[in-house]
């Protein structure tokens, strides 16, 4: 995954086809699984394909749930390339939905400043959480797929603690903080919620960001050999740092989307997943930011049509699970890209940042 | 005629397009030392790990004490009577001498491991080899020294008929090699056969009965170790007369631009490696640091890039205080670095060449359009150091993991000389590397010297301290314990330097 | 959806009558709410012929209304929406289908603030009133005098019967201890068994001998931990929740006295006929909630215990006694 | 023996300390005391709450202990309950549940161990993999209103469960709460006292050097992380066979990883993980007596948190002094590195 690496136009036609072989195959797997339900899997595919993209409402909800999984994705993607394995992203994404939350409602400002603050203030949360991680890495070499899944649970409960308690909508008993002012609420084009192509946008530029610039050129060598970074005069600690409060910030700005265009608060539950659905999009994605896009795609996709699915054949919402499964399965494992020839379609390898290189 | 113990024939191992062992055919007999001599990369260390079971090979056999059975793996090896020293230590560091020796063959009280009789097996062999050892040391606490010496000692605890040995010496002092192949002349007069590996010629002519010395993975000689004398056998390795001698002017020393005072720098395990190091390095010479590997020269070398960060003393490049600088400050002084391990901290292996020539100018406003990279200049970055150091390379788009390790090794000087720096550091620069390449080197680093620049080179090679500096310090025990001018210097006194005596 | 109706009419014709149900986060099948609902509608659908039903399951709580949309996409005649948390939602699309029907399970409406809505019921259950007869019977089956409650989130249906529970249990005698625990919040509070057995255990160590579990998966944990308790059934008890739980917790039975329950099927059926009978009047309704039977421990229980706990369901249903449960 | 009480000596006389406080206690304020009840009471919501966490750290341990990384606990645990539950009322016996759940374990570390050592497969990604795919198949082949046949029975050691306090939280409880203190006893003395244990840490810290040794490396970790999947396995059965009679969708909600921090909480030694988790379970056992008792006005939440915030604060403060076994994480290939 080495960026200037010259990939020919093999390698990058198998990069391309392995995601693509896989999903034909898991659909097929699934298709199967449908069929053994005693339903006909071309239904059942029409009918979730058909809601989730061939109806107005449909596509917006697909692209609404499409957004954040983009961000989560990208905010599993670039620590990745710096050899760190974020499981975090739910702790940012939810910290930062409720500061955006908390500022949406508490604040009355017209909406010239009350968006952009509500989003600051989201990323700002989300990236201070992913912070935490990063400065226990660098400094105290703390591995972050133990700090991060710490993180998430202290997040999970220091949001239900403000929701049930110092935020929570007077009157209510739901656990819940008030509706945003009006003013922070994000708007809807069309079938385009807002946030998707702020979304699309900001996958473009993580890639290249990573591909074409000093700093992206700073993370991978950091990624790919620590050693050699610290030699090549790269203040590691400080781009490990980098990396995750860029992570966290995406992680939190698809929070501070999903409250201010899609919830209109923070309720318990509302985002639950977002963060872990993140490392399946990274992964599906193999690592590369622009995957992300139809990864997150795919899985919303996925999601947006379940309901039609069960409404139309009866099959259960869960067979979207076990499809997804699949696909990453086979994506992932080296069997698939191992047919088709090697090296180029490798996934994404999480090569841990050494200890030594890492300053005390 | 004598017992045959080890017969190969016609072995052949391909990796990739490297044909490492072409056809090798040699014997060893009962009681025998058979040296296996040849450049870096002839094919020795595939040989014997296919002795050894570890590498499978591609065709030819390999027969022990006339079975011609295909060794599997080492558990086979070992069961045929076959032992190994390895060129890398294979001991794991955490446990005891104890555990490391019996690991693989370990005694049992019923289900439980038999520890002390582990410990009594370890006490039984160096008694009777004068191999002083403590075996409940843990491994990672013993020098490199006593380290080979486990490792000699758990080929021992093996039944062993024949005994390998791949570059045993390269880290020892000449008192441990000595005391070494004193017990190897001791195996062999009580029957066991050796194979040994070394670059040393001295070694080889000192204990062993033949050798066989390889090139391009042939066999390309055959002598009798009392038949020949040191040319001889380097004529044979190279296929032609070698010249070690570098031609060199006489220097032009200008100002001082490197002074280590008093420096104190820990290892990784946090014992004191570098300890009251004091040097001056001036401008226009080349300071040869001479010493046994393992007496603190890499945590000088990492001490002054600026990789390791020293607990006292102090350094100056050019009269700046560099001594808590970190290497990103240490190379905009003007400080070239060529890493003692190119392949772990010079080069990032996944990355095109042209990249790596600027693995540590990146951000150089040469490089960068703003935030950007400037590819195109890269590339012509790229393109001018492979034409003018001939790194042979199709492309310098190609990753660096596809070059021979000497044209590796010449990506990392090149990146290091484009800098014209005023402090070249250059820490076993032609480790591992073929005698063309050596050369090249070699001249580049005169050239440095010539341009002005100051040059620190470390180097296990004695030779190539002799031939390069122009003054020479002994570093012992992490600190210099004599500095001399090249001109004259004896081979053997700084032997004994080095090894810590007078 | 999971239906085997009879390829019945077209819905939205003039024959058809089409009973949507969108589970909370959850399923049809889940022992709970959402089962005793969609039993509902089905009890409703043998009643009323050439009625035809399905169901729609909810995996994002962010697709309430996109599940709704389902049903009125299709011009079914009934929606019924299960769970407090989808008041919103069912709400809004009332109002924005004012020829659709809807039953709102446990959702209050606030006519302060969302007016009346015609076409929507909003069916809410006393259940501090079911939860204060099960705490006085438990006090009065209490020999220890400690009472142990394991508990789902703490949000209203749940809140409501713990601290009726509570009320009923310090109105047979003031010193009596209940041990109240919420499980700590997570996305498992309603599905997590075992956490609900360790709890439960731990309140029987601390001498509690009639334990009610309420909170989905999490209270059924606690009652099949007290039902291995020895002296399950003798002098150790446990209360369900929600449905008569004897039914569909069957491993609970060596100690389940009775549930306290929320007749949720009958008057999600009930308001379903009232719609097809047109008698349908929309707004809050009160469903009903109460004790199930003793099933067998109808002859274990003391009689006059019995009656006391009849007494105290008659004189809550009449309204001569309050619960005093206030929420907030 | 005394071999082993030497070598852990820390534990043997914690124990002794432990054991006399409970006697001394029970003796001065009498068995039948609030003290005494209240706090084997919150002994046994740890243990309880700890069991799955210990065998599921156990399985961590191992595996890094061998080399490889598995964060696909969470998945095995998942599975291993769902396969337990369902074959268990399936097949009317709570014993060939058992043996399901213990089973769909091994298979799932088969699994890990092909992705990982064979495939060389990246071993997080391989975890990451294994946890998605046990999530999907749980999810989708779940149906409702199952239950088990019969419960799982709980046995008494006779002469330990007398002991007080400790004795009946520790040495009552069903076979796989009893198998836990055997395999946590036996996998300190296996680990450090056999030649398996020997071969596992010289596999885990320097695969090139027990592969000279003659070890076959790739083998070892197969088998190791395999078997270690029985012990995740028996956490999943754990779960839904023996601490509730059901099994749910989630329900294994994050143990797999609260297992890994338990496993680096303890240095990677097994007895320190087992007291690891029972640290965890003591807090969380702490988290729901204060809110019982309304002793203190702290919100609930952040007793709930308290275990999470001190790992945190351990590690960083610790984080010099531990160190994950050299190897873990990188697949072994023959012939390279020698
Ligand atoms: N595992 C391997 N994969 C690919 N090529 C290899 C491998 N091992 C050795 N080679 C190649 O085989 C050739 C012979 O290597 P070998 O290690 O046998 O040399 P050597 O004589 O031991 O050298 P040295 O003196 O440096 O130890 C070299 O060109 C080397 O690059
Ligand atoms: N897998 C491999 N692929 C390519 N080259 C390899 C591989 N393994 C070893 N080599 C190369 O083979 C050469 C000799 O291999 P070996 O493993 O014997 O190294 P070495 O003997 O340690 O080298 P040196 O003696 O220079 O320290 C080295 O130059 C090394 O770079
Ligand atoms: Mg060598
Ligand atoms: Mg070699």
């Amino acid at each position: 995954m080495s960026q200037q690496r010259p990939t020919s136009t093999l390698a990058r036609f198998q990069s391309f086809l392995v995601p693509v072989l896989a999903l034909v195959v898991a659909f097929t797997i699934g298709g199967i699984l449908i069929s053994l339900q005693g339903v006909n899997p071309f239904l059942a595919y029409k009918s979730l394909f058909s809601s989730a993209w061939f109806t107005s409402d449909g596509l917006l909800r697909t692209l609404q749930k499409t957004t954040p999984l983009i961000l989560t994705g990208l905010a599993v993607a670039i620590p990745l390339k710096i050899g760190l394995f974020n499981i975090g992203a739910q702790g940012q994404l939810i910290l930062g939905g409720l500061m955006t939350a908390w500022i949406g409602y508490s604040l009355n400002l017209p909406g010239i400043l009350l968006i952009p603050l509500s989003i600051l203030g989201g990323i700002f949360f989300g990236a201070l959480w992913a912070w935490v991680a990063g400065i226990l890495k660098a400094k105290r070499n703390v591995h972050e797929v133990i700090s991060t899944i710490m993180l998430n649970s202290i997040a999970a409960g220091l949001v239900d603690f403000f929701i049930s308690g110092p935020m929570k909508e007077p009157d209510q008993s739901i656990p819940r903080t008030p509706q945003i002012h009006s003013g922070a609420m994000l708007p809807n084009l069309g079938f385009i919620p807002i946030g998707f192509p702020v979304a699309i946008a900001l996958a473009i530029a993580v890639w290249w960001m990573l591909k074409r610039t000093v700093l992206g050129f700073q993370f991978i060598t950091v990624g790919e050999n620590s050693h050699a970074a610290r030699y090549a005069g790269i203040d590691i600690a400080k781009t490990i740092m980098l990396g995750m409060v860029l992570a966290g910030g995406l992680a939190g700005l698809g929070g501070a989307i999903e409250t201010m265009g899609v919830t209109h608060r923070y309720e318990s539950g509302f985002n639950a997943g977002l963060g872990f659905d993140g490392i399946t999009i990274a992964l599906l994605a193999r690592g590369n930011p622009l995957g992300t896009i139809p990864a997150a795609i795919l899985v919303a996709t996925l999601r947006a049509g379940a309901a039609s699915l069960q409404f139309d054949t009866g099959i259960q919402p869960e067979v979207v699970d076990m499809l997804l499964a699949i696909t990453l399965l086979l994506v992932s494992i080296p069997i698939l890209s191992g047919l088709l020839g090697k090296k180029s379609s490798e996934p994404p390898a999480v090569t841990p940042v050494s200890k030594e290189e890492v300053p005390a | 005629m004598a017992e045959r113990i080890l017969d190969i024939e016609g072995l052949v191992k391909v990796y990739g397009t490297v044909r490492a062992n072409d056809g090798i055919t040699l014997h060893v007999n009962r009681g025998e030392i058979v040296a296996l001599l040849g450049e870096n990369g002839a094919g020795k260390s595939t040989l014997v790990k296919q002795i050894f079971g570890l590498v499978i090979p591609d065709s030819g056999t390999i027969s022990i004490n006339g079975s011609v059975a295909k060794i599997k793996d080492p558990t086979d090896a070992i069961a045929r009577g076959v032992g190994m020293v390895h060129q890398h230590f294979q001991l794991v560091p955490v446990m005891t001498v104890a555990e490391n020796v019996v690991l693989g063959n370990e005694p049992l009280k019923g289900l439980r491991l038999d520890l002390s009789s582990a410990r009594e097996l370890v006490r039984t062999i160096s008694e009777r080899h004068g191999l002083e050892v403590d075996p409940d040391a843990i491994i990672e606490d013993l020098p490199v020294g006593t380290q080979q010496r486990v490792e000699i000692i758990k080929a021992l605890s093996r039944k062993v008929e024949l005994l390998i040995l791949d570059e045993p010496t390269a880290v020892l002092t000449p008192q441990e090699t000595d005391e070494l192949l004193a017990v190897m002349k001791e195996l062999a007069a009580a029957g066991t056969a050796i194979v040994f590996i070394t670059h040393k010629l001295r070694e080889v002519l000192a204990v062993a009965d033949r050798v066989y010395v390889l090139r391009r993975g042939k066999t390309v000689g055959e002598v009798k170790a009392s038949e020949t004398d040191a040319a001889g056998l380097a004529q044979l390795m190279v296929g032609r007369t070698v010249v070690l001698q570098v031609d060199k002017e006489d220097p032009k020393v200008g100002a001082e631009v490197l002074k280590v005072t008093d420096l104190e720098v820990m290892d990784d395990r946090h014992l004191k490696a570098v300890n009251g190091f004091n040097l001056t390095v001036n401008a226009g010479e080349i300071v040869g640091v001479a010493g046994v590997e393992g007496n603190g020269q890499r945590e000088l070398v990492e001490a002054i890039a600026g990789m390791r960060r020293p607990v006292k003393g102090a350094i100056a490049l050019g009269g700046v205080d560099i001594t808590l600088a970190n290497p990103y400050q240490t190379h905009a002084a003007g400080l070239g670095h060529i890493p003692e391990d190119r392949e772990k901290h010079g080069l990032v292996s996944d990355y095109s060449i042209a990249d790596n020539l600027v693995l540590n100018r990146f951000d150089e406003p040469e490089f960068r359009n703003g935030p950007v990279r400037d590819t195109a200049a890269i590339n012509a970055n790229a393109d001018n150091w492979i034409k003018t150091f001939d790194i042979r390379t199709p492309s310098g788009d190609l990753p660096a993991s596809s070059l021979s390790g000497g044209n590796k090794q010449k990506v990392v000087v090149a990146r290091e000389m484009s800098i014209e720096p005023r402090l070249l550091l250059a820490a076993q620069p032609t480790r591992g590397v073929d005698v063309g390449s050596i050369e090249f080197i070699h001249r580049r680093i005169v050239e440095a010297r010539d341009r002005g620049a100051a040059v620190l080179l470390v180097s296990a090679e004695l030779d190539e301290i002799l031939g390069l500096a122009d003054r020479i310090a002994v570093i012992h025990s992490g600190k210099v314990v004599k500095e001399m001018p090249a001109e004259g210097a004896d081979r053997t006194y700084i032997g004994e330097l080095m090894a810590g005596g007078h | 959806g999971g239906t085997a109706a009879a390829p019945a009419a077209e819905c939205g014709t003039a024959d058809a009558f089409c009973i949507g149900l969108v589970t909370d986060s959850g399923k049809v099948d889940d022992k709970s709410f959402n089962q005793s609902a969609w039993e509902g509608v089905q009890a409703a659908v043998k009643a009323i012929p050439g009625s035809q039903s399905k169901y729609v399951e909810t995996t994002d709580t962010k697709d309430y209304a996109a599940n709704i949309k389902q049903f009125t996409d299709k011009k079914y005649n009934v929606v019924v929406t299960v769970g407090f948390l989808m008041t919103e939602a069912t709400q809004a699309a009332a109002k924005a289908n004012p020829n659709v029907k809807f039953i709102g399970i446990d959702q209050f409406q606030d006519t302060a603030k969302v007016g009346e809505i015609a076409n929507l019921a909003g069916l809410t259950f006393p259940e501090d009133q079911a939860g204060y007869a099960a705490g006085v019977l438990a006090a009065k089956l209490s020999k220890t005098k400690v009472l142990g409650q394991v508990l789902g989130m703490q949000i209203a249906p749940v809140e409501k019967f713990a601290k009726g529970f509570e009320a009923g249990a310090k109105s047979v005698a003031s010193d009596i201890k209940v041990i109240t625990v919420y499980h700590p919040a997570g996305d498992n509070a309603f599905t997590d068994p075992a956490w609900g057995a360790a709890e439960a255990q731990k309140q029987l160590d601390q001498k509690a001998d009639v334990i009610f579990g309420a909170g989905g998966k999490t209270g059924n944990g606690a009652l099949g931990q007290v039902a291995k308790a020895s002296g399950a059934g003798e002098s150790i008890f446990c209360i369900g929740v929600d449905t008569d739980q004897w039914n569909t917790v069957p491993e609970a039975q060596k100690c389940l006295v009775t549930s306290a329950m929320k007749l949720i099927s009958e008057g999600t059926a009930d308001q379903i006929k009232a719609i097809k009978g047109a008698t349908f009047k929309g707004g809050n309704v009160t469903g009903k909630a109460g004790l199930a039977e003793y099933h067998a421990f109808d002859s274990k229980v003391p009689a006059d215990v019995k009656d006391a706990v009849s007494k105290v369901v008659a004189d809550l249903k009449s309204g001569a006694l309050q619960t005093g449960v206030k929420l907030g | 023996m005394t071999d082993f009480i030497r070598n852990n000596r820390v534990a043997v006389i914690g124990a002794a300390v432990v054991l006399l406080a409970c006697i001394v206690l029970t003796l001065v304020a009498g068995t039948d005391s609030d003290i005494v009840r209240k706090t084997t009471s919150i002994l046994r919501f740890a243990w309880t709450f700890a069991i799955p966490l210990v065998l599921a750290a156990l399985v961590g341990v191992i595996g890094e202990r061998s080399g490889v990384v598995n964060i696909g606990i969470e998945g095995q645990i998942l599975a291993s309950a769902f396969a337990g539950f369902f074959v268990a009322a399936a097949s009317g016996s709570v014993w060939i549940g058992i043996l399901a759940g213990l089973l769909t374990g091994m298979v799932m570390g088969a699994f890990l161990a092909w992705l990982c050592v064979r495939l060389r497969m990246d071993q997080i990604i391989a975890g990451v993999v294994l946890n998605i795919v046990a999530t999907g198949i749980t999810s989708f082949y779940y149906v409702q209103g199952k239950s088990l046949p019969s419960g799982v029975p709980v046995w008494e050691v006779p002469l330990l469960s007398k002991i007080p306090i400790i004795g009946p939280v520790f040495f009552r409880g069903g076979p796989i709460a009893l198998g836990t203190l055997v395999v946590v006893v036996g996998l300190v003395f296996a680990l450090f006292h056999t030649r398996w244990g020997l071969r596992t840490r010289a596999i885990g810290e320097y695969p090139t050097a027990a592969d000279t040794a003659g070890i076959n490396v790739n083998l070892m970790r197969f088998v190791n992380v395999t078997m270690a999947g029985l012990l995740a396995g028996a956490a999943g059965a754990v779960l839904s066979m023996e601490q509730s009679s059901t099994f749910e969708r989630g329900m294994s909600a994050g143990k797999g990883f609260l297992a890994l921090a338990i496993m680096i909480f303890g240095a990677w030694f097994p007895g320190r993980a087992f007291f690891a988790a029972l640290f965890f379970g003591l807090m969380s056992g702490l988290a729901s007596q204060l809110q019982a008792d309304k002793v203190v006005n702290i919100p609930q939440q952040f007793i709930n948190l308290l275990p999470f915030v001190l790992t945190l604060i351990i590690l960083s403060v610790a984080a010099g002094r531990v160190r994950p076994p050299a190897a873990s994480g990188q697949p072994f290939v023959k012939g390279e590195g020698s």
